[in-house]
């Protein structure tokens, strides 16, 4: 338990919140019927990820410039990814499927 | 400020708890984007201003703008077209399979990440630290913002590559909406784009903020060099830009034009062009030329940002939409080899 | 503390105050007109307040001026969104009445 | 010589944007005969002065990215290059029918190819993700590009699945990058060590990529994927495209921290590739479609991969060098043979107008050549001599005797005999007399495309220790 106290700091607490962001998310990802319910799940635990990667990463050693740089990367990925969905789901329903 | 932390990440927890809560997808996405926001407020607190620009720009602003703008499509299709069958009813076996399945993916997810941050507390720190490695050669990078020299000099082939998913996206965005205006004529995507016509209140603020952003985008690019900024979060606020100039009816050309594509391609185009001119010297691949790297750069994050916000921004426009079924329409015959297959498409 | 500090602490409690009451005025008020109405005046008002507090501790006139530059913008767009949402919600509810649903 | 692999298809992704009604003819294949030359080049040159690295940017690992090619690299690379000139050859016959989605097909296939290549080639976990990430992007894209309800509906699935595993994937990047505090693969692999973090990123980043590798009972979403997007796509997909994500998994495993590897969870990813092989082909065999067929034969040969992992990982040097060139030979073998039987399934049912095995009465003698090459391709797919699927199948039965893990040799050889099953069912209707329809002319050239590719991975079988002797500067599984 002292462990726990010394060692925890902003950076570490805040990779904690992205661990369970991303067990939430996976969750909900897998038992959600709606498409666009799956996809919000997606960037929630996509998010989760990021604060995983940046919140480690500075914890072990300050504010740190790589880990920021790849979330940018992976920001701008997710919405990427987003829109290749929407796009994707919106034609679907177009054609009579269920969103 | 512990205590703002703590409060800052139970609310992330709350406002993702309840987009996976809410039945309503309107209110989904409305928390998703209030998640969007605390999400912002947190690079903060973590110290990477830089991500909140981002998140901020692109992960709320124009993910939350596809959302919605994707529900009203739906709506609009559901009432004139689909209304709700009753066969939709939920699949019980199915639905009670994913939910043990999310309960064992949960758990074990959530007993392997506890271990392994558990684990962490205990360890020493890593035998590498990048943090000295890219301040030691930050003066060579040609820019004096470590995220900039990672993204644009370090590691420039992540972001070639990144440019890349996005161009992979629109072309896919492109192809799927072409199919729908080819066998349309332009009077019923015309009536579509006018049904509403927007209060004179928002054009005239459309037609304020316009500038302001364009000029907040350049600085935010401008800035990027030496401290918060770059091309993608420019990217964005153009894209934005763009959005609010739809919104307020002032015509963007719909049309994928060889100009279009020529500023689609732009950004990955030039980078690819600087990126192997210097292998004609015998330098490696993404090799800047001494004394040159912080013009090249500035240059290429100029294009890159045209590139991403129009991308970004076509995403928006090009998202395939339901055509409103005009009488004009049956005069004039689909005619080509896909006539059969447009005709039983989008109606 | 000085003046200025009880000053400035004075006025950037008012405006939470004023956003705490636009707050229960959305959470109680019975229809879309009256919250729009609770939200938008007393949140604007609070904003004021609360850059009027924030003034003295910038350090350049740039600084101010990007301060009031951003209340600005927020009166425009709140402003206009909250009347976008009253317009949308007339014409709901004329649409329903022809239908004589309500 | 090495960039140039990542800038050809990339510039010619960027002139396909740009000018989408290009000569494609003038343009594709002139681009690929020049990656097909770019990459046997660097084989050579591998071949004669070993491994080589390359600093993208001037800047060393672990603060730039570096590639990597070695004897494994080259081989999927001229794989690469090979399997997609042929595609190449037989899409621009094939999609002359579609003429709006031909002009979506040629930047994502070169956008596709770009992304393969880059993954080869790349040496840092984090460009990995974006590698993944390109590839699925346009493999989706190309499942969706016919637009039709049930193909946006397998993209959706496929988008959705490759996405989760990619998140998977990348929460393993960064449980790695807080642990180590670098990305590179070769850096990581000379300090890593067996504790809790590197085993649950290993753990989550292998189930990320078994999910886009499509591994069971994680392959819900490949047979409508695979089985219902046009036939050069579904070669190009199952020849290429699952083994991507299959080498991240192996690189992981056997070079990044086999330290942190227990024999025990090796066992259990045998056990899906068994399960795989049995389920795979029980699907395949009940399918009344033949493209389904064909897809959910995938599923089937996918297993095998998954036996190198039991078979190399605590067990005797020479067991494991026996697993690992059987692996990379059935990978070679199945991407041939898998490409092949795509595309003259894809030209059967361009003759037939049909897509039920039904349906397959009389093309023995109307379309024999499509048929020919279905039949070679089954032969490299049952492991029969002489054929590449032949030898790895033989060179793993070698390594589970060896190894003492008898259990995998009745899953190697009974996959055989499965995939036997399943494909005499096409044969016996096949050679029925009368047609039931009408038969349309078909090109020659989609013939030959489908016949060079069967004919290679038969002629593996003659020609399998030129893959094993560049194999052997492999790093990982060393001998």
């Amino acid at each position: 338990m002292t462990l726990w106290l010394e060692a925890f700091n902003t950076d570490f607490w805040y990779a904690i919140v992205g661990a369970v962001l991303l067990v939430l998310a996976l969750g909900a990802f897998i038992t959600s019927r709606q498409l666009i319910k799956k996809l919000l799940a997606f960037n929630i635990m996509g998010s989760g990820v990021f604060l995983i990667m940046v919140g480690l990463a500075q914890y072990q050693h300050g504010p740190d410039s790589v880990p920021q740089a790849l979330v940018l990367t992976g920001i701008v990925v997710a919405v990427a990814a987003t829109a290749l969905a929407l796009v994707l789901i919106r034609k679907f329903v177009l054609k009579g499927g269920q969103p | 400020m512990m205590w703002f932390d703590l409060a800052l990440g139970l609310g992330l927890i709350i406002a993702a708890i309840g987009v996976f809560r809410s039945e309503d997808l309107f209110r989904a996405v409305v928390l998703f984007v209030t998640f969007g926001i605390l999400l912002a407020l947190t690079w903060l607190r973590l110290q990477a201003p830089d991500l909140a620009l981002a998140e901020a720009a692109i992960g709320a602003g124009i993910t939350g703008v596809l959302l919605l703008d994707t529900l009203g499509v739906f709506r609009q299709h559901e009432q004139d077209i689909n209304p709700r069958s009753s066969s939709q009813l939920p699949d019980i076996s199915r639905q009670w399979a994913a939910n043990v399945l999310a309960l064992i993916a949960c758990i074990s997810a959530a007993g392997l990440l506890a271990w392994s941050l558990f684990n962490t507390l205990k360890m020493p720190a890593p035998h590498h630290n990048l943090v000295t490695v890219v301040e030691a050669n930050i003066a060579y990078s040609g820019v004096s913002h470590g995220i900039t020299a990672v993204l644009l000099n370090f590691r420039s082939y992540d972001t070639l590559l990144e440019v890349a998913v996005l161009l992979v996206a629109i072309v896919i965005g492109i192809g799927l909406r072409e199919r729908v205006t080819t066998s349309a004529n332009a009077t019923s995507d015309e009536g579509q784009s006018k049904l509403s016509e927007p209060p004179a209140l928002l054009t005239s603020l459309v037609r304020l903020l316009l500038p302001l952003l364009l000029i907040t985008a350049i600085f935010v690019l401008w800035a990027g060099s030496t401290r918060p900024g770059g091309a993608f979060q420019a990217g964005a606020l153009i894209a934005a830009a763009g959005v609010l100039a739809r919104l307020g009816q002032i015509d963007i050309a719909a049309r994928v034009t060889t100009i279009l594509r020529l500023g689609l391609t732009l950004g990955v185009f030039i980078f690819l062009i600087v990126a192997v001119s210097p292998m004609l010297t015998g330098k490696p691949f993404l090799t800047y030329p001494a004394g040159w790297e912080g013009t090249l750069i500035l240059l290429i994050e100029f294009m890159l940002t045209i590139s991403i916000g129009l991308i970004l921004l076509s995403l928006f426009i090009q998202a395939p939409r339901p055509r409103i079924p005009a009488p004009v329409r049956n005069a004039i015959p689909a005619t080509g080899p896909n006539a059969e297959t447009n005709k039983g498409g989008d109606q | 503390m000085t003046l200025l500090n009880i000053f400035q602490t004075l006025f950037i409690t008012i405006g939470c105050l004023f956003f705490l009451i636009g707050t229960i005025g959305l959470l109680r008020f019975p229809d879309v007109l009256t919250r729009i109405h609770a939200l938008t005046k007393a949140d604007n008002l609070g904003l004021g307040f609360i850059v009027i507090g924030l003034i003295p501790s910038m350090s350049t006139a740039a600084d101010i001026a990007k301060l009031i530059v951003c209340w600005v913008l927020i009166l425009a767009a709140s402003s206009v969104s909250a009347f976008l949402v009253a317009n949308q919600h007339i014409k709901k509810s004329k649409e329903f009445k022809d239908h004589d649903v309500v | 010589m090495i960039p140039l692999l990542l800038i050809i298809p990339l510039v010619f992704a960027l002139l396909s944007v740009l000018l989408p009604r290009l000569p494609i003819k003038a343009i594709a294949i002139p681009g690929l005969v020049l990656q097909l030359i770019a990459s046997i080049q660097l084989s050579v040159h591998t071949y004669k002065h070993g491994a080589s690295d390359y600093a993208l940017g001037s800047w060393e690992a672990p603060l730039g990215i570096a590639l990597h090619a070695n004897g494994f690299t080259v081989t999927l690379l001229t794989l690469t290059a090979f399997i997609a000139i042929v595609c190449a050859v037989y899409a621009l016959i094939y999609l002359k029918r579609y003429e709006h989605e031909q002009r979506y097909f040629w930047p994502l296939f070169w956008f596709l190819l770009a992304s393969l290549n880059g993954i080869w080639l790349s040496g840092d976990l984090f460009n990995l993700y974006v590698g993944l990430e390109l590839l699925t992007f346009s493999a989706v894209g190309m499942v969706a590009l016919t637009a039709n309800k049930a193909s946006l509906q397998a993209a959706i699935r496929y988008l959705f699945a490759a996405l989760l595993g990619s998140l998977g994937y990348l929460a393993g990047v960064a449980l790695l990058y807080g642990q180590y505090g670098t990305l590179s693969i070769q850096e990581i692999a000379l300090i890593s060590t067996s504790d809790a973090p590197t085993q649950v990123a290993l753990a989550l980043m292998t189930v990320g990529l078994l999910m886009k590798t499509a591994i069971f009972p994680l392959h819900y979403w490949l047979p409508p994927a695979h089985g219902g997007a046009l036939a050069p796509v579904s070669a190009l997909l199952s020849a290429l495209v699952v083994k991507a994500s299959f080498y991240i998994l192996a690189v992981l495993w056997l070079q990044l921290a086999p330290d942190a590897i227990s024999p025990a969870a090796a066992q259990v990813l045998g056990a899906l590739g068994a399960g795989a092989i049995l389920w795979g082909s029980w699907c395949a065999f009940r399918q009344p479609d033949i493209k389904m067929l064909v897809a959910y034969s995938t599923v089937a040969q996918l297993g095998y991969l998954m036996f190198v992992f039991p078979l190399s990982i605590g067990t005797s040097a020479a067991a494991a060098e026996l697993a690992w060139q059987g692996t990379v030979l059935h990978l070679l073998a199945h991407a041939f043979a898998k490409a092949a039987m795509f595309l003259s399934v894809g030209t059967l049912v361009l003759a037939i107008g049909h897509q039920g095995i039904k349906d397959l009465a009389g093309v023995s003698h109307r379309v024999p050549l499509a048929l020919f090459s279905f039949g070679l391709s089954a032969v490299s797919l049952m492991g029969l001599p002489p054929s590449g699927g032949f030898n790895a199948k033989w060179l793993l039965l070698q390594s589970a005797l060896s190894s003492g893990q008898w259990w995998w040799f009745i899953f190697i050889l009974g996959g055989g005999l499965l995939t036997a099953a399943y494909v005499f069912r096409v044969f016996s209707v096949s050679f029925i007399e009368e047609a039931r329809h009408k038969f349309a002319p078909t090109h020659w050239l989609l013939d030959v495309s489908a016949l060079t590719l069967a004919a290679a991975a038969i002629l593996l079988g003659f020609v399998s220790q030129w893959p094993l002797t560049l194999m052997e500067l492999v790093p990982g599984v060393q001998s």
